[in-house]
């Protein structure tokens, strides 16, 4: 049997909603982190869906770069809340709110 | 005119990327042989002969018609994923004139920081980013190239690792650049979906509408990553925190040549990928969604630069307001061409480069003074520092696009393009008219500056101020082009209407 | 001869390079800079003299040398034009530049005024804008030129800027003649903006742009060509009748003597205020394309000669007397080009300029020697202890009053000729003709009521019984200017030629283009375009000729003998009284100063009042309402920036969401 | 359509029944909050310090090293893979197969150096020289 195309994108939707809606309420910077790292995977299982479904491997090859990408991104990004959290002892992301306006 | 044969080392057309590219390495290998050194000189040094290398490779290739449609036409390199054209050159050399400018202004604003080559190799890495950017044909190209410049830009943001305004900066401009590229990559993947290629040209070719709604959210989600690399609105919002936070340089750096290389990818992929003609027939008018960016983009942008009193947040303002009249470049394409306007657009970047980048220069060099951050603390600066000061006027008024200067001109040739475009749809109107009133109230806070400086009395009293070289050389060097920039915008026009041309037509 | 136009430009820049020297080292050098102004004006006659001579050659100059505004519509240029009427434009204006600058030095060196530096600065800078002006290739650079000298008229009349009197003379003459240049622009523009050129010569000019769209009956704005180009040429003529000080604003040239003696002489009689009758000259062409345009031209003219001469013979200060015998002698030279006598006009405005120059000079000759008194009635019996100064001045009245044989009369005869001879055909030139000649009886009456009062009779103060000596520096401009304004008619001696059947006019054929010449600017063209109907009395040209000759010679020999009656007695009176109720009017210059007042105050400022209230409160208003109104909308805007990050992402979300919404609708992607 | 019924009641019901004995017990059992009762459980033991505590840096370091380095590897693995067919089909010479990788590999080898040269990989020996190791790591 074989999965219909329409099932890997709503799939990928959910998921691509879970992670944003982690980005909207999660108020740890980690959390929001991954809350991103999930919706990058969203696309990476609509790229290899999609690879499947065309029958051509770019799909396939670009998750690939996005995942290396992703881990390079997860690299700086902790590095910022490690600052982050030597300033304001804290990982909250809302704290940060001096500059505003 | 140098002969110049790239048929057997095609690669080498990347020269002005993979110049900055190596630098970057080079500054790495530097700094493994001792890490603990600071050598200042050396390493500000190795970053601008970089830049002026990359700079001098991209001009020697326009002089050499490198990807003009004379010797051959644009350059395709590994099967179509990048490209080299007139338009790749021109906004290589944007970027590495801005990356020249920021090293040399860097040399004097990073001096008592520790991190030097470190420092130098991010920017340069980033630099190499927006360069292949220019010249990327392929979404995965230009997503990768994307990510290269973005990375290094969040951690140049929080370099200041103990100044909790570059920590806020930089956790602000990660996360809502995680999250636009996210969105970006996403959007990527539902355009894959409905055409099956990512390279730009197979794309076209595959536009068969049959997944409209599809290829509408990803093309809708495409333009979200370009509004983020560009600070448009409604992605703007790192953009006032982040050019605030930052170093100066990095301000300028990001404000200029970042801005630059979200709108090369901005220009080509809607050029390319998605030719308006057959996505107005799928019902993805992607002009009309430039259309509200602009103007809203504009609004917002000059409307907030008003009332700000923090000198570096109204430059990232109206920096917004700018990216707004850089969009009208693509708002105002219509189905019948527009590389004129698609041209004024490109000029507009090349002028902003220098403009932008002077003004948030000037900024760095008051924060070397220390003299504070709010306009009051500006007040009566030209009496001790003239030569800055009148480098600051000549940035302000271009900014704001008073005749003799090269903001003027751009500005206006946007204008015409946009009055142009308006014959075919009206809504071009209201673009145009937007432009008009904001660049009226841009005036407004810019030549508050201007009188800050030249016509208000200091509210405290100062110590005479250093003449740091490298800042002054930088600022100097931006305000001598934006100026001399009118006479030699003959050639630049014509530049930035051959590459517009090639790619429109 | 070749390469002798690769110097032209150097004409004008000699000046401007005096200019500067004088502006950075004026008080450094011996005599404040006169020196280098005179070795520039000197240079630039020199070359001027050498253009006249290629000329003569057979050859001419009309080359484009910048382009500084490129556009698709239009280019704007700095060009350079020299045939027969610059080239002798220019000789006369260098002459004259010359002699004022050596006369400047008794003048103004030797009688020690302070401020010197700043005066040879200026003078410079007239000399470079005046000889720029005249080589000008384009009308966009004759207007820039136009202004310059206007700029240098505004300058120099405010020399004595510390007195009450000169600045608001200068200020005088600047608006009023401003006043005509906002309509010269105009028309600049509307000229530039119709047939894309500017430039007076060549293949693209506007006056063959402007025949051919009369040729193929084109229309502009609703009008037809014919129409367009008579108020194109009107618009410019506005330009020249605020700089020719031509009726209803020549006001301002009286007062213009507010400014060192030197300088009316130079800018106020020979060179500046001839600017705007050379224009019309150099674009003679373009209003031969327009009979209304000449018909305006002439009868402006011929009333501003007799009014201008009226009020003139009733003036006690010698300057002022002077001043409105400019004003109605370049009266007759419209006269002269409105009525198609295109030589006539040049050749009065020649002959004009050499006598004019030597009556300002005599002028400021007669002033050294009174102790700087102007007015005539404490002169007196000056002939014998000036001599040098009474032969001179008295062969530029005789040429200014137009006796044979000096320059004056030529030309003014042959104008009047021109005139009448047109009017024969075309009666209604009989009234300017009429004018013209009314005006030549008070030309001779106020010239020699002049004469008389200076230099005759006994002294009548003890400044004039015991008058300042001269310098050899003011006496040899006097003399070169005396023995030029006998002579220069031989130019043109159109009459004699007529009657004897010998050739002498060299003037027509020089501006004929039996020489060299620039295509499209020659006379016979000029005349073949106007298309102008002549007729003669009793159908004889002979009769016309010697009848209209003695008829003008009498008058002026009438006018002359009135004042010898009136006032070459020892004790002279003024007969003013005599005129009655008529006296206050002229003395009021017909009350033109108040008119122009109640104008401005009367009708502009009630109307200015208005505007600046509904200015005041309407426009800013609603400017400042919408500066409120933005920058609280950017105090609104600016809030949206919370510093919450999270705020952000949920904004940045929310914008998405609505544009997708939006699009998805408007693209019916969800159907 | 019709498989995938059993699977979403399947999912229904694994939900349901957690859900509705939690209720149950929610509704049935009293609440008397003592502190020993709410005092975290950790296995017998007497809890000590906060739930955060700080790790050494270094194991932030290393693991950063390695997830970067780690899914560069994902990178090597679609060359690998297309390695020797590419060769065997002789269009590709072996420098222009093996060279780019080699270049990659050396620019990773590069930042690797760098990394090392800086400290990154170097363990500290005690939490308290983390702090005062990372003022004086740059003069």
């Amino acid at each position: 049997m074989t999965v219909g195309i329409e099932y890997y994108v709503l799939l990928s939707a959910a998921l691509f909603c879970i992670g944003l809606f982690g980005v909207l309420t999660r108020r740890n910077a980690l959390m929001f982190l991954m809350s991103v790292e999930l919706m990058l995977n969203a696309a990476n299982i609509n790229l290899i869906a999609f690879a499947f479904y065309h029958g051509n491997l770019t799909g396939q090859v670009f998750a690939l770069f996005t995942m290396a990408l992703a881990a390079a991104e997860v690299a700086v990004g902790l590095g910022i809340i490690l600052v982050l959290y030597r300033n304001f002892r804290d990982v909250d992301v809302t704290v940060p709110s001096a500059m505003r306006w | 005119m140098v002969v110049f044969d790239l048929s057997e080392w095609t690669w080498t057309a990347m020269g002005p990327a993979l110049v900055l590219a190596l630098t970057a390495l080079a500054l790495f290998v530097f700094d493994s042989i001792n890490p603990r050194s600071t050598n200042r000189p050396v390493v500000a040094g190795i970053a601008t002969v970089g830049s002026l290398a990359s700079l001098g490779v991209a001009v020697w290739y326009v002089l050499a018609g490198v990807g003009h449609p004379d010797t051959g036409g644009a350059i395709d390199l590994f099967g179509g994923q990048l490209v080299v054209d007139q338009m790749a050159l021109f906004f290589m050399i944007v970027v590495a004139v801005v990356t020249a400018l920021v090293s040399i202004a860097s040399y004097d604003y990073m001096r008592d920081h520790a991190y030097q080559a470190e420092y130098y190799s991010l920017m340069l890495l980033a630099a190499t980013g927006m360069s292949v950017m220019a010249a990327s044909n392929s979404l995965v190209t230009i997503f990768i190239a994307l990510e290269l410049a973005s990375l290094p830009s969040y951690a140049l943001v929080a370099i200041l690792k103990d100044n909790k305004g570059s920590v806020e900066a930089g956790l602000k401009y990660f996360l809502i650049g995680a999250l636009s590229s996210a969105i970006f990559v996403y959007g990527i993947s539902l355009v894959y979906g409905a055409t099956g290629h990512l390279q730009l040209e197979a794309i076209a070719a595959n536009l068969d509408g049959e997944y409209n709604g599809l290829l509408g959210v990803g093309v809708l989600m495409l333009i979200a990553g370009f509004a983020f690399k560009t600070a448009s609105v409604p992605f703007h919002f790192w953009a006032p925190e982040a050019y605030e936070g930052a170093p100066a340089p990095i301000s300028a750096f990001l404000s200029s040549a970042s801005k630059a290389a979200g709108f090369v990818i901005a220009f080509r992929v809607f050029t390319t990928a998605f030719p308006l003609e057959t996505m107005t027939d799928f019902g993805v008018d992607w002009a009309l969604a430039f259309i509200i960016l602009a103007i809203v983009t504009m609004t917002v942008g000059n409307f907030a630069a008003a009332t700000q009193n923090n000198v570096k947040r109204m430059l990232a303002y109206s920096s917004v307001g700018h990216a707004g009249y850089a969009l009208i470049g693509l708002a105002a394409l219509t189905v019948d061409g527009g590389e004129l306007v698609l041209g004024a657009a490109m000029m507009h970047l090349l002028v902003y480069g220098f403009m932008n980048t002077g003004a948030f220069l000037f900024v760095a060099l008051a924060e070397y003074w220390g003299v504070g951050r709010t306009f009051e603390d500006y007040n009566g600066l030209a009496r001790q520092a003239p030569i800055a000061c009148v480098a600051l006027a000549i940035f302000m008024f271009s900014l704001a696009g008073i005749p003799p200067f090269g903001g003027f001109w751009s500005k206006y040739f946007l204008f015409t393009g946009a009055l142009e475009a308006a014959t075919v749809n009206p809504a071009l109107l209201v673009v145009a008219a937007a432009l008009v009133v904001n660049s009226a109230l841009s005036l407004y806070y810019y030549s508050r500056l201007v009188k800050a400086v030249w016509i208000e009395d200091p509210v405290l009293e100062r110590e005479t101020l250093t003449q740091p070289a490298g800042l002054y050389a930088a600022i100097v060097a931006a305000a001598v082009v934006t100026v001399v920039i009118l006479p030699g915008f003959g050639p630049v026009a014509e530049l930035a209407y051959d590459a517009a041309a090639m790619l429109v037509g | 001869m070749v390469g002798a136009f690769e110097f032209a430009p150097a004409i004008a820049l000699l000046p401007l390079a005096a200019f500067v020297v004088a502006l950075l080292f004026g008080d450094y050098l011996p005599k404040k800079g006169a020196y280098a102004g005179i070795l520039a004006t000197a240079g630039s006659l020199a070359l001027s003299l050498w253009m006249l001579v290629a000329v003569f050659g057979g050859e001419a100059y009309n080359e484009e040398l910048y382009d500084w505004a490129i556009g698709e519509e239009i280019t704007f240029h700095f060009g350079i034009l020299i045939d027969p009427l610059s080239a002798l434009m220019l000789v006369i204006v260098s002459l004259v530049a010359l002699l004022v600058h050596v006369f400047s030095m008794g003048y103004m060196n030797d009688e020690g005024e302070t401020g010197l530096r700043r005066y040879y600065a200026e003078l410079g800078l007239f000399t470079f804008s005046m000889l720029a002006f005249v080589m000008a290739d384009n009308l966009l650079m004759a207007f820039i030129f136009f202004e310059l000298v206007g700029l240098c008229s505004y300058l120099l009349i405010g020399f004595w800027f510390r007195t009450r009197s000169a600045p608001s003379a200068a200020k005088k003459a600047f608006l009023v003649t401003r006043f005509g240049d906002y309509f010269f622009l105009l028309g600049v523009v509307a000229i530039g903006a119709t047939f894309g050129t500017l430039s007076f010569a060549g293949d693209a000019s506007f006056v063959d742009a402007a025949a051919g769209a009369i040729d193929a009956g084109e229309t502009f704005h609703g009008f037809s060509a014919e129409t367009w180009v008579t108020i194109l040429g009107l618009l410019v003529l506005g330009g020249v009748i605020g700089k020719s000080a031509q009726f209803p604003l020549h006001t301002w040239l009286p007062d213009a003597m507010e400014g060192p003696t030197t300088v009316s002489a130079l800018i106020h009689a020979a060179t500046m205020v001839a600017a705007g009758v050379y224009l019309v000259a150099r674009m003679f062409g373009f209003y031969a394309l327009s009979p209304t345009a000449l018909a305006i031209i002439a009868f402006v003219g011929a009333f501003t000669a007799l009014f201008a001469a009226t009020m003139g013979v009733v003036k006690d200060d010698i300057k002022q007397v002077l001043a409105y015998s400019t004003i109605s002698q370049y009266g007759y030279m419209m006269l002269g080009l409105g009525v198609g006598g295109y030589v006539a006009g040049v050749f009065h405005l020649m002959n004009h300029a050499f006598f004019k120059a030597l009556l300002f000079l005599g002028a400021g000759a007669v002033i050294i020697l009174m102790h700087h008194e102007q007015d005539m009635w404490k002169m007196g019996g000056l002939k014998d202890k000036a001599p040098v100064t009474y032969y001179t001045f008295l062969a530029g009245a005789l040429a200014l009053a137009g006796i044979i044989p000096f320059s004056g009369f030529w030309s003014k005869d042959e104008i009047l000729f021109d005139a009448i001879i047109l009017g024969l055909e075309e009666p209604i030139f009989l009234v300017a003709y009429a004018m013209g000649l009314l005006a030549v009886f008070f030309t001779g009456f106020y010239t020699f009521r002049m004469v008389f009062l200076t230099f005759h009779g006994e002294p009548r103060t003890d400044a004039a019984r015991d008058p300042h000596p001269l310098g050899w520096n003011v006496k040899a401009p006097l003399a070169v200017l005396g023995v030029l304004a006998l002579v220069a008619g031989v130019a043109n001696l159109a009459p004699v030629a007529k009657l004897t059947g010998v050739d002498i006019v060299f003037l027509e054929h020089w501006l004929d283009g039996e020489y060299g010449a620039v295509d499209g600017l020659l006379y016979s063209e000029y005349t073949a375009t106007a298309g102008l109907e002549t007729a003669y009395i009793a159908g004889s040209e002979t009769i016309t000729l010697i009848a209209a000759g003695v008829l003008a010679l009498g008058l002026a020999l009438g006018g002359a003998g009135l004042a010898y009656v009136l006032y070459n007695v020892p004790e002279p009176k003024a007969h003013t009284e005599n005129l009655g109720q008529a006296r206050e009017v002229l003395r009021s210059n017909y009350y033109q100063d108040e008119f122009q007042v109640w104008l401005a105050t009367g009708v502009t400022l009630p109307l200015a009042r208005a505007a600046d209230r509904f200015d005041g409160s309407v426009i800013d208003g609603v400017v400042n309402g919408v500066s409120s109104v933005s920058l609280f909308g950017s105090g609104g805007m600016k809030r949206l920036q919370t510093g919450v990050v999270t705020n952000y992402a949920a904004l940045i979300v929310l914008g998405f969401v609505a544009l997708l919404v939006f699009f998805g609708v408007y693209g019916g992607w969800f159907v | 359509m019709n498989e995938w019924i059993a699977i979403g009641a399947l999912a229904f019901v694994g939900l349901l029944i957690p859900l509705g004995m939690m209720a149950v017990s929610y509704l049935l059992r009293p609440s008397v909050p003592e502190t020993s009762k709410r005092a975290t459980y950790e296995s017998g033991e007497v809890p000590t310090g906060g739930t955060r505590i700080r790790f050494n840096i270094q194991y932030y370091m290393v693991a950063l090293l390695f997830v970067v380095f780690d899914i560069e590897t994902v990178l090597l693995f679609p060359w690998a893979v297309i390695y020797r067919p590419a060769l065997e089909s002789g269009q590709v010479t072996l420098l222009e197969a093996l060279g780019p990788m080699l270049l990659f590999v050396a620019i990773l080898l590069v930042g690797l150096a760098w990394a090392w040269r800086n400290g990154a990989v170097q363990w500290a020996k005690s939490p308290h020289r983390v702090d005062s190791q990372a003022e004086v790591d740059r003069p």
